[in-house]
């Protein structure tokens, strides 16, 4: 059994994301997603500064310092896109007009709780940035992270310990083992990685899992 | 593959039902999608509420859409634009609904609705007849009231210029509502003069981006 | 005694919009003001309908029908002007951007009460318009009015008869008889036209009027 | 005739004073006005409270201000950008206090500040800490809490290009929160890379109309 890398994490979660959709990347491993969009799908990427249209980094010598990211990397833009104010990048997002968000997470309930603001680790001041915004703007909020932490605990949970970013919000969560929807039956596991089994899934996961009767088996490229 | 562009007014209005609320932009006619809201009458559509600066002009437009008895009720901040008399006929004759809406807050309501904000305070209405029956509190020393979201089914819109993602651009002061109802309708619908090709609008003056537009057709 | 025309009245408000400020006209009277600002001041006028920098009628041959005023009639830009969406428009007015409005009313109180959206006259529907906007929201209202409705009742009143725009919000009254300011002390006569006493004036005006020390002759071009 | 253009920094920030609250836009260094801020040292002021999304990059800007004790109180949406090294020493030390907000909230709040709003509801960090101490209420079954504007005595901003009247055009996403927070400031300070002569910016794509800035200067 061999857990995703990052950048396969990003993959799988790119790969459905449907022709069309309007899709804000957060700051972190989603913003890799844009990297494997699928070819043949017009997807249209949105930043909270005010960007709609984002295209992928910026070739050598094409590199724009007025032109960045919500991660403040440097980025390009499509033809299609627009420039607007902050304030209207957050009307869409509050508003209900982007299709997906796909932020990080520390944790995430079986409610489909979102806690990635904050771990109260007193080394560093909190920051919230557009997290809020997007939990409970956009209409459908998927979580990529790894399945546990580096200490091997559960990161889905059956409640958030760390503070909330807003209850009830994701519905897919996508980690380095599988692929998981959040229910009103509950956690459904609908993908696993190659060599996994549910009662190994089942043990890095705090709440009580239901294996999906169509659930499958997934591999990525490798990234 | 996102295209918005649709061959006929008929198709840009597609689905737009008896009872729904429909924002109409323009002031006065100058930026009112005078053939979209005409397509609605072979729709057979009736009891809609529009939410409209005015209350049509004329007898084209919502002026029609009213003379046609397909119009429960308008909301609006002057009914008495240029030639109202198909408005007044029907007020009078008491078959019409009048929501009086101050303009500033006809505009700030919708573009709540199209933000996601629940609710605002403003002083504007407090304290007189139009703020009567609304929440009202002391701000800072000036008494405010609550003025709730407009959310409608569909925006109507008017843009010189648009493309197939959706995104338009206005021209001089028909601009005005358009960019505000765009994104408070759950379908939004623009009429434009002509149809861009993808990427050449200028997206430094993209009035309004395509993610607010779902249909555009050319009219 | 002549009373002043509407024009003359619209001429007098206009003397005393000063260097650089940003005024709206309300529609009716108020709009006439336009042709009067004086020679080397640069006055920017605003419209609801999203205007900065709007200049007078346009000339024969040079209309263009998208570009009128609030009153629907065709107008023209100046350079420096911009256009922008209803919604800014009423951010500025709002906000308090705006150093002036002058409006037209149906009766000022000596409160500085305005009244002018409605008489509930039951031959017409009502109508607002920004008129609430502009009361609340301007940095100074003053209004333009006859001195007398036509069957010579004051329009100046103890109390408004009218339902009201707003409270307290009038500072300066441009009459065809006289220049009026409400102030904390009362309403304060600060310019007569020609051949006018007080007396006279205070026949047609409810509250009790106080004669400015400096008060002073006025008289309008022929218009 | 009006004429907005000052010739130097000094003249840009002259009259800004120790305890003012200071709209700095940007987001990170894009479209932060790195040269007006900093033109706030030799002024001598203290105690400022900044509101920006940021809380200062590196050593320049927001973050030099920081770092020579100028600031009181910093109010953002989120201090760990890039860099945030003299902000995290300062934080850390307790010399200098956190308002936390998030940044869609940062930004209406801004907006209602310059638009006269005198607060609103929103979902957003309703029943979480964010939200905690806030008025709440259920407004069509979700939960809101009420913000308030935020005003400040001060927005300084950057621009690409502004004329003597004040018009402001941005570059790509160095738009960001210069537009929200030029109508939010009793005295808005533009910072431009150029000087555009009047009437050639425009009138259809002028991002922040001259009405909401009162000072315009190169750097």
């Amino acid at each position: 059994m061999k857990p995703l890398t990052r950048r396969q994490m990003a993959w799988r979660a790119a790969q459905d994301i449907v022709d069309g959709a309007y899709v804000n990347l957060g700051i972190g491993m989603p913003t890799l997603v844009s990297d494997y969009l699928p070819a043949g799908r017009e997807i249209v990427v949105h930043s909270e500064n005010g960007i709609l249209g984002m295209g992928g980094a910026p070739r050598p010598g094409a590199e724009d310092p007025d032109l960045i990211n919500a991660g403040k990397g440097l980025t390009t833009l499509l033809a299609g896109g627009a420039f607007f104010h902050h304030n209207d990048a957050f009307a869409m997002i509050r508003g209900g007009h982007l299709d997906l968000s796909i932020m990080g997470a520390f944790e995430v309930s079986q409610d489909g709780d979102l806690a990635n603001w904050t771990t109260d680790d007193p080394a560093f001041a909190p920051g919230v940035g557009g997290a809020m915004d997007l939990a409970v703007g956009a209409k459908e909020v998927r979580a990529l992270m790894e399945h546990t932490t580096k200490d091997g605990a559960p990161r889905i949970r059956r409640h958030c310990v760390y503070p909330l970013t807003a209850r009830a919000c994701v519905k897919r969560v996508y980690t380095n083992l599988a692929v998981l929807d959040i229910t009103a039956e509950g956690v459904v596991v609908r993908e696993m990685i190659e060599a996994l089994d549910l009662a190994s899934l089942q043990d890095v996961t705090e709440p009580k899992l239901i294996l999906a009767n169509d659930w499958k088996r997934f591999s990525a490229p490798a990234l | 593959m996102i295209d918005k562009r649709v061959p006929s007014l008929a198709a840009a209005v597609a689905g737009i039902a008896s009872g729904m609320t429909v924002l109409c932009a323009g002031f006065g006619t100058v930026g009112e999608p005078i053939e979209l809201i005409e397509a609605l009458l072979p729709l057979g559509v009736r009891d809609l509420v529009i939410v409209s600066n005015n209350a049509g002009t004329g007898e084209r437009g919502i002026a029609l859409l009213i003379r046609e008895r397909r119009v429960r009720k308008v909301v609006c901040s002057y009914p008495r634009t240029s030639d109202p008399h198909v408005f007044e006929a029907e007020f009078k004759a008491g078959r019409i609904e009048l929501e009086l809406v101050p303009q500033g807050t006809l505009s700030e309501r919708i573009r709540a609705g199209g933000a996601g904000i629940g609710g605002f305070f403003t002083r504007v209405a407090a304290g007189t007849r139009l703020g009567e029956g609304k929440e009202a509190r002391e701000i800072d020393g000036a008494l405010h009231v609550l003025e709730r979201p407009i959310k409608a089914d569909v925006a109507l819109l008017r843009a010189e210029r648009g493309d197939r993602w959706g995104n338009l651009v206005y021209r001089k002061s028909a601009r005005n509502f358009n960019p505000v109802m765009a994104p408070a309708g759950a379908l939004a619908v623009a009429q434009v003069r002509e149809m861009a090709e993808l990427g050449t609008l200028d997206p430094e003056a993209i009035h309004t981006p395509g993610i607010f537009v779902d249909r555009v057709v050319v009219a």
